[in-house]
């Protein structure tokens, strides 16, 4: 099918990062979405996410399950292979690949249907599992790719683009997370690259699973007035618990960590975040704290953004397991098959 | 061999013997020792463990058959009851031939109404005795079983000194272990040398096994994806598949494990459902590694969506389907094989995936390993078909066999210096003599980067809805499949003299149907005989069907799934196929077939 | 019918366009009323939707075909092409048959290189009227449709005041709305009558449609699951099901609300997916209500498990499955027949489902409330095998009719007093002449209380692992499925003078295989008729193609899935069936019929 | 297969309820579970729970899945339809059959391998829909019927029986529920009848989704040492937060509701649910506090029991839909189908 002559977007700085690299060389094909849909901001800061952190194109792996989200990946970092599966399967196929090959970062991509209805399972177990990948949950509280049903993340009372409000209860990724013992939690709005970026940056510097819940509005069939996932309900009533600062491996700015009060959380490969004007009551390393503050805000009808929740100290999949440091496909074979020697041996204990 | 339900001769390693238990009470160590020893004696035997799909509590039974002639399919006539079961006297008793024995546990009275005067009763005090030697509860209840043994090995003439030997080796570490059963075996022993007289059939030393062993399909199948490097395994327990992962997981640790660092070079990962293990499989085999899962009927079923997945987005994947009573939970503890139509066709849309067929545990050893490389080879799902009856059962095998020299084939992957030298990549094409195009894998180069998805792609891989590119993939995709055919394992094909009809099978009805063919030869009846062991299939099964007047394809399942196959993938015309069809749950046996056999004989024109 | 590409008479309701425009820009309901209008002047007409899987930017066409003699089948050739989308000039225009038109938005000159000699262009400045007349850049864009309508009405003699009156229907609550079309429509009508001379094709008022109604298929469903008495519904949203359920919730909105209450006599339930939108109505058939479930390919596949609980447990189940282009996500906007091996075999293990084919929404609206009927009295799932071109497309059918002495067939339930007068109650035993067994519902009585289970029963509805317990249970539901054959939908058979051929069909195939019959007769071909409704298959079915030397199924799948349950499930020789299939996503049409079936003149005897 | 013949169990009681049942009348089949097996003591404390309620056995519906767990159901209430369906599956199966018969009282029995892993999303999601059912998870932390695999519900640290340590994060349904926004839920052990019974009697009177999380023990899988889920472990470290009392409807008790510093929390239909000893800092209608102090005993290894959290206010799932007070399956087809009029009226607008 012929593809789209929309002119392609034009980046004025043509900076270079540490490979020598443009953010141009972390774009993808052009978006087939709507215009001003929100995913396409969140690809926006994906894009300058690699680039920042020069992450190697093809040592990036590209997940995605299906919906007008899970097609995103083609958007970004044409250079990394990509895998738009099926529809809520995207954790499971993850922890597969994950568990194949270690050495690449990892990058999934879905929405609110395909991660909070028919995902919800294997979100849930990849969290549990801890395993090492930034997962990208593009929440508009619909589901755009088949024309705008509520998913489980609208809210109660939230309008449907006919009038009709939504009567149950949201599943909240930040919250399922924290009672599953999610390691690195946050929320951002796709409207807000400020904070997404180092959001990201610090996502994929995580020792685990990040999940990282970003309003983006629908503005085909969720942006309407009466809906809570609208770019202007998202800007009225979201409130920043903090800023993120993302401190890569070796910087000078590690002097100033810890001080004028900030909160720094040193990451497993040697960068820090750092949290800047965090509330006194919230401390982002206390779950407790973090489920209170949560609970007490989201009562009076804010959104609350931010990277809400980490720790570092939990191991994840492949620590867990005790796997070599060094890709499962890539062991020679040789050191796979224990031989005919070792059958007969082995055959003995079957006499 | 079969023999008529009256003649008793005295008989010398041809018989079968049945022990009736209560699942749960430690009765399957006792009997798999029975059976091990008759193994050591060089005697062709066969133990089929008929167990209920409960912990505790419920019927079990076990099923011995030693035949000197090396036929080992399940008997139905049994020369010997263990009846240790009181709960199924009734119908244990029944199932004893005329002038068969029944061994019991006479602490208490038999109840008259169970009594026969065509089979004799053997009363050993088992419980009694077990009391007044053993002071805990549960080891009084676990040594019964060790002296009912005893008792066994008195009547049947088992080599003490073989089962000493196995205790020895069993309890290495336990000897005060070892002692309590040597203890109760000779309780036993001792009762029934005192009390019977000889039985008219026994064991006698044989050199049959000498380069044979006593293996269940399950540990052969784990074993054979440790041979062929599996790295990754993923997986939701469900019976009868579950031994596979234990198996597979206890050789990792054996044969993967870094003795200094304890790494592993293998990671299996229980999933939270069949989905996601099916999942996993792609994710992992997309990456690079050998992956598969082994599951049952509602796991496959479970799995169907991403089967297509896979099939269309032409990424390996390996299954082993432990087959197990369908449909839905069905009899999770009895074997069938039900899910061949399932596999073949699985997921919505034009799917055929590529099956294996085995029939004992050194094929599913053989048939796991080549299992990767078809995948690899033709990037697709393969299923490999075992069931309950060849998974969970010990069988007696030849010794396996490994070559040294064999290395897996990847298929067409491109590493980064062959995608240097391309211009630019395809995915999907160009395509090689068995329609299968080149891949590549994530980490190894930008250039060789591409978008798997599920979705209508060209053969250059890129999105499309366009009706001729979308046909011009799946086009070919049919033709991949036939090629396979040329790859799968051929079938094995036996023919007799003077045969005129054709007997067709798959799998584990393998030794049923070859004690089948020898007794209908004696009966005049002689049939070529054909095992079909992988689909697509080779041009050498529409050969031997249409070289036949009549074929009678024997499988476990109620509708013909194998002959729907061999209708639906061959050219052979429909009146040359005929069915012989045995699903109640319980291995096959030769009598079954040849009454499926004989009792069409009317319906077809052929024999003097 | 089909003309040659190169004459040009001036024809009257003969002939086709197409309009090419861009996703998300509100070209449909210009499309819409064109269609209508010519509908309501009394015209066969047909209006194929082919719309991308994608919400706004990419490529759509929208096909309408006028027939005075009623072939309103997809026509490959275009007299029209309505190219709006410059992003596909390049294939639109070349798609545009010699001789042809083309009316294009000349607001921007066209690119000499899309310029042919063998067709007139028509530019209308489209953008540059609308950007003059309306203000809002939405406005705008949307009014640039109706202004291209405008343009057609002109050139094709469309009733203009039919269409007003479209226009008073449609806005008769916003005025403005009213006004802006007119307006727009007039832009593009004024615009037309002066610049261009009349074309060589053109419309006039017939009286075909008197009796007629223009509804999609999918609404009609929806409708039959209404009138059936259905009360809950589980769904989870895909393409290009979504659309029955949205007709449900509406027609229960209007028909099941109580207006002083507001309850509503129905449940619809958005499900999390497909696994438990399936278990939603197993869950409420149990419970004694009339329940269905709407999806695609997919959604079959992640339903296969519970399927086959449904078959076993005999629970009564109703899906339509709105089939799209597989495998996996393959093509969700466009049309296939690719589900009917999977629908029929649904699950591992044993399973045979029953299938229904409707060929157009008068047909789903019939079959909907039918599937309901046999669902209840052989307690078993049963399939509506849509698509997506009768589905999402408005055809122009017959007036539904609903005989208000219908009564829900709720097959074998015992009530309360029923139970009273029996002894003692079984689940699964005594069966009646169609093989099926009372059931019960709870909430009625104590005496009814039995345990439903997908593990092994007998006949008594008590657990077992016993095999001949087992089987003959499963013997049973073989039966049973086979006396569901008298109670499907008869094949549709119609025999022409001196055919010695066949040509089979289901479903949406029937408007192009009719047309194709016709042109064969002409052609010296004549062939018998056979649209099959059903599946299992009544003996009609085998009786029509054994009757023929050759059989051509005519079937939307590359595997020919219909011909494969035809070999299967019926005793006909598979020499005597032959396939023509066209799979490629778009609606069928007569030209390929044709082709496939003389391209295989040669490989068959007949015909002078 | 002949049934097993050990002897049927004594209930000594023969008193009678207000139907004029006896315990026994809420009896079922014998147990083929293993002795000991906690499941059957879960199904001892639904007998008498259903018994003392005097619920009418044909106007319940037993619901299960796969499993040990999921056998129980016919074990108790012969009187009652049951559905033993699919692994995983219940909740959603249940969900179907609630919508078409609201009148019946539905007890689904589950385990922590059936709900928490392949099941995980039907549960989450019938919480959401607030369906009325109670909703039993029998949690030993294995898959009993599979032989002894580790569940999603297995502790950090606790050994199998071959004395492998669990190591991932256990999915609490007691903290998932209340992300969730369940609107009843208990903890409680198989070995506490005391406590479990009042608990599921409160369960059966709820408005919507109860869910009772029951550690009940597998003695032959996971109840030896290093297990966290065995009956000495679980009886050494179990804190009871509060004591349930159930008060049926128009009970004279109901005249010293709210006396002697007990909460009292009147339920949907009339019946009184009364906690007593509940600690200061504790309130089973406030979601904060409760996930509060959860966490904080938990974090000293405290298995915390009682009826944790309750909340009547929110609608079921027939309430949000608006569904008349009737069984949709007993509506008269009368009633249903719009008829022959109705549809030509209608076909007015396909023109
Ligand atoms: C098994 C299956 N069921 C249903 C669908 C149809 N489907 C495609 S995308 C989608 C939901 C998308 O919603 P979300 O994940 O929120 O993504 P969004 O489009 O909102 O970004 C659905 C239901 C499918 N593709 N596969
Ligand atoms: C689809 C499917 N997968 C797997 C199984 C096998 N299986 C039966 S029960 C069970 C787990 C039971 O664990 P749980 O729910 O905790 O119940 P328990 O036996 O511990 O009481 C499994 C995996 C199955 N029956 N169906
Ligand atoms: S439909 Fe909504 S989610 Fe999908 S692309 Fe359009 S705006 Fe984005
Ligand atoms: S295995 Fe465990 S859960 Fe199952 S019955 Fe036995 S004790 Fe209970
Ligand atoms: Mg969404
Ligand atoms: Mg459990």
């Amino acid at each position: 099918m012929p593809s789209i002559a929309k002119p392609s977007a034009i980046h004025p700085s043509l900076h270079r990062n540490d490979l020598g690299l443009t953010i141009r060389d972390y774009e993808g094909s052009m978006s087939t979405l709507c215009a001003g849909c929100g995913h396409d901001s969140v690809t926006a800061a994906i894009v300058r996410a690699c680039f920042e952190l020069s992450l190697r194109p093809h040592m990036i792996g590209k997940m995605s399950g299906i919906g007008c989200s899970s097609k995103t990946p083609t958007y970004f970092v044409s250079g990394a292979h990509g895998f738009n599966s099926a529809h809520g399967r995207m954790a499971a196929i993850a922890t597969g690949a994950i568990g194949a090959n270690r050495e690449l970062t990892y990058i999934g991509i879905s929405g609110d249907g395909d991660s909070l209805s028919i995902g919800l399972g294997h979100m849930c177990h990849a969290i549990r599992r801890n395993i090492k990948m930034l997962y990208v949950i593009e929440n508009n509280g619909v589901y755009g790719l088949t024309k705008g049903q509520f998913s489980a993340s609208a809210d109660v009372g939230s309008k449907s683009k006919r009038g009709e409000p939504n009567r149950m209860a949201p599943i909240d990724p930040v919250m399922l997370g924290l009672s599953l013992g999610a390691t690195f939690i946050a929320r951002s709005f796709s409207g807000d690259k400020e904070q997404l970026v180092p959001i990201l940056k610090a996502g994929l510097a995580h020792r685990g699973f990040a999940i990282v819940d970003v309003i983006s509005p629908c503005v085909t069939f969720n942006d309407h007035v009466g809906s809570t996932k609208s770019y202007l309900y998202t800007r009225n009533n979201m409130l920043k618990v903090n800023e993120t600062d993302f401190v890569p491996p070796a910087s000078e700015i590690l002097a100033d960590i810890g001080q004028n009060g900030a909160v720094a959380v040193p990451m497993h490969d040697g960068s820090v975040v750092r949290f800047k004007g965090v509330p006194p009551d919230y401390d982002p390393r206390d779950r407790r704290k973090v489920y209170d503050y949560l609970q007490e805000h989201h009562g009076k009808g804010e959104v609350v953004t931010g990277l809400l929740y980490l720790d570092e100290s939990v191991p994840d999949m492949h620590e867990l397991n005790k796997t070599p440091a060094v890709s499962l496909s890539k062991i020679p074979y040789e050191k796979l098959c224990p031989g005919s020697a070792a059958l007969d041996a082995l055959q003995e204990e079957f006499r | 061999m079969l023999r008529t339900g009256v003649e008793i001769a005295t008989r010398v390693n041809d018989f079968a013997i049945k022990l009736a238990n209560v699942n749960g009470t430690g009765s399957a160590s006792a009997n798999g020792l029975l059976m091990q020893a008759i193994f050591r004696m060089g005697i062709p035997v066969s133990g089929k463990n008929l167990f209920p799909s409960n912990i505790q509590g419920l019927p079990t039974w076990y099923e011995i058959r030693v035949n000197k002639a090396g036929y080992t399919a399940r008997a139905l006539d049994y020369d010997l009851m263990v009846a240790m079961n009181s709960q199924t006297y009734d119908h244990d008793i029944k199932e004893v031939r005329k002038g068969g024995y029944v061994l019991f546990d006479s602490s208490w009275p038999l109840d008259p109404h169970l009594h026969r005067d065509d089979v004799t009763f053997l009363g050993v005090p088992l419980a009694e005795m077990c009391t007044q030697s053993f002071r805990e509860s549960r080891e009084r209840i676990l040594m019964k079983n060790i002296a009912y043994a005893g008792s066994l090995i008195a009547v049947l003439d088992v080599d003490m000194q073989i089962v000493e030997q196995l205790l020895d080796e069993k309890f290495s570490a336990k000897k005060a272990m070892r002692e309590s059963n040597l203890k109760a075996l000779k309780l036993g022993y001792d009762y029934a040398r005192e009390h019977f007289d000889p039985l008219p059939f026994r064991l006698e030393k044989m050199h049959e096994n000498s380069d044979k062993i006593l293996i269940d399909g399950n540990t052969a199948t784990a074993l054979g994806c440790v041979y062929a490097g599996a790295t990754v395994a993923a997986w939701y327990p469900i019976t009868p598949s579950t031994s596979v992962m234990d198996a597979f997981t206890g050789f990792c640790n054996q044969y993967r494990r870094d003795k200094e660092t304890g790494e592993m070079n293998a990671i299996i990962i229980q999933a939270e459902d069949e989905l996601s293990a099916i999942a996993m499989v792609i994710g992992a085999s997309w990456n690079g590694a050998r992956a598969f899962t082994s599951t049952s009927g509602p796991g496959i079923s479970l799995m169907n969506e991403l089967l297509g997945l896979a099939y269309y987005a032409e990424i390996p994947a390996v299954i082993m389907d432990i087959q197990r009573v369908g449909p839905s939970t069905g009899m999770p503890t009895r074997t069938q094989q039900g899910d061949v139509l399932e596999c073949a066709y699985a997921s919505h849309g034009d799917t055929k995936h590529i099956l294996l067929f085995p029939s004992n545990p050194a094929e599913c050893f053989e048939f796991a390993a080549k299992c990767f490389d078809l995948a690899e080879r033709f990037q697709t799902p393969v299923f490999m078909l075992s069931d309950l009856d060849i998974g969970m059962n010990d069988w007696v095998v030849p010794r396996l066999t490994w070559d040294d020299s064999y290395r897996p084939d990847r298929g067409r992957v491109l590493d980064a210096g062959q995608l240097d030298e391309i211009k630019k990549y395809f995915r999907y094409s160009p395509e090689d003599e068995n329609f299968v195009a080149a891949r590549t894998l994530p980490g190894v180069s930008a250039k060789g980067a591409f978008f798997t998805r599920g979705s209508g792609h060209t053969k250059l891989g890129a999105y499309t809805e366009m009706p001729d590119e979308y046909q011009e993939v799946l086009d070919r995709l049919l033709k991949k499949h036939k090629a396979a055919a040329k790859f799968v394992p051929a079938p094995v094909i036996e023919r007799r003299k003077g045969a005129r009809i054709g007997i067709v099978t798959i799998g584990g009805c393998d030794p049923a149907v070859r004690e089948a063919l020898d007794i209908l030869e004696r009966q005049g009846q002689p049939a070529d005989y054909m095992r079909i062991r992988g689909f697509p299939f080779d041009e050498s099964v529409e050969k031997f069907l249409n070289g036949h007047e009549v074929n009678f394809i024997v499988e476990q399942n109620r509708d013909a799934q194998v002959k729907s196959l061999l209708i639906l993938e061959t050219n052979v015309p429909k009146d040359k196929l005929r069915s012989v069809l045995v699903y109640g749950g319980f291995p096959l046996s030769a009598k079954w077939v040849i009454e499926g056999v004989l009792s069409q004989r009317e319906t077809y024109a052929i024999h003097s």
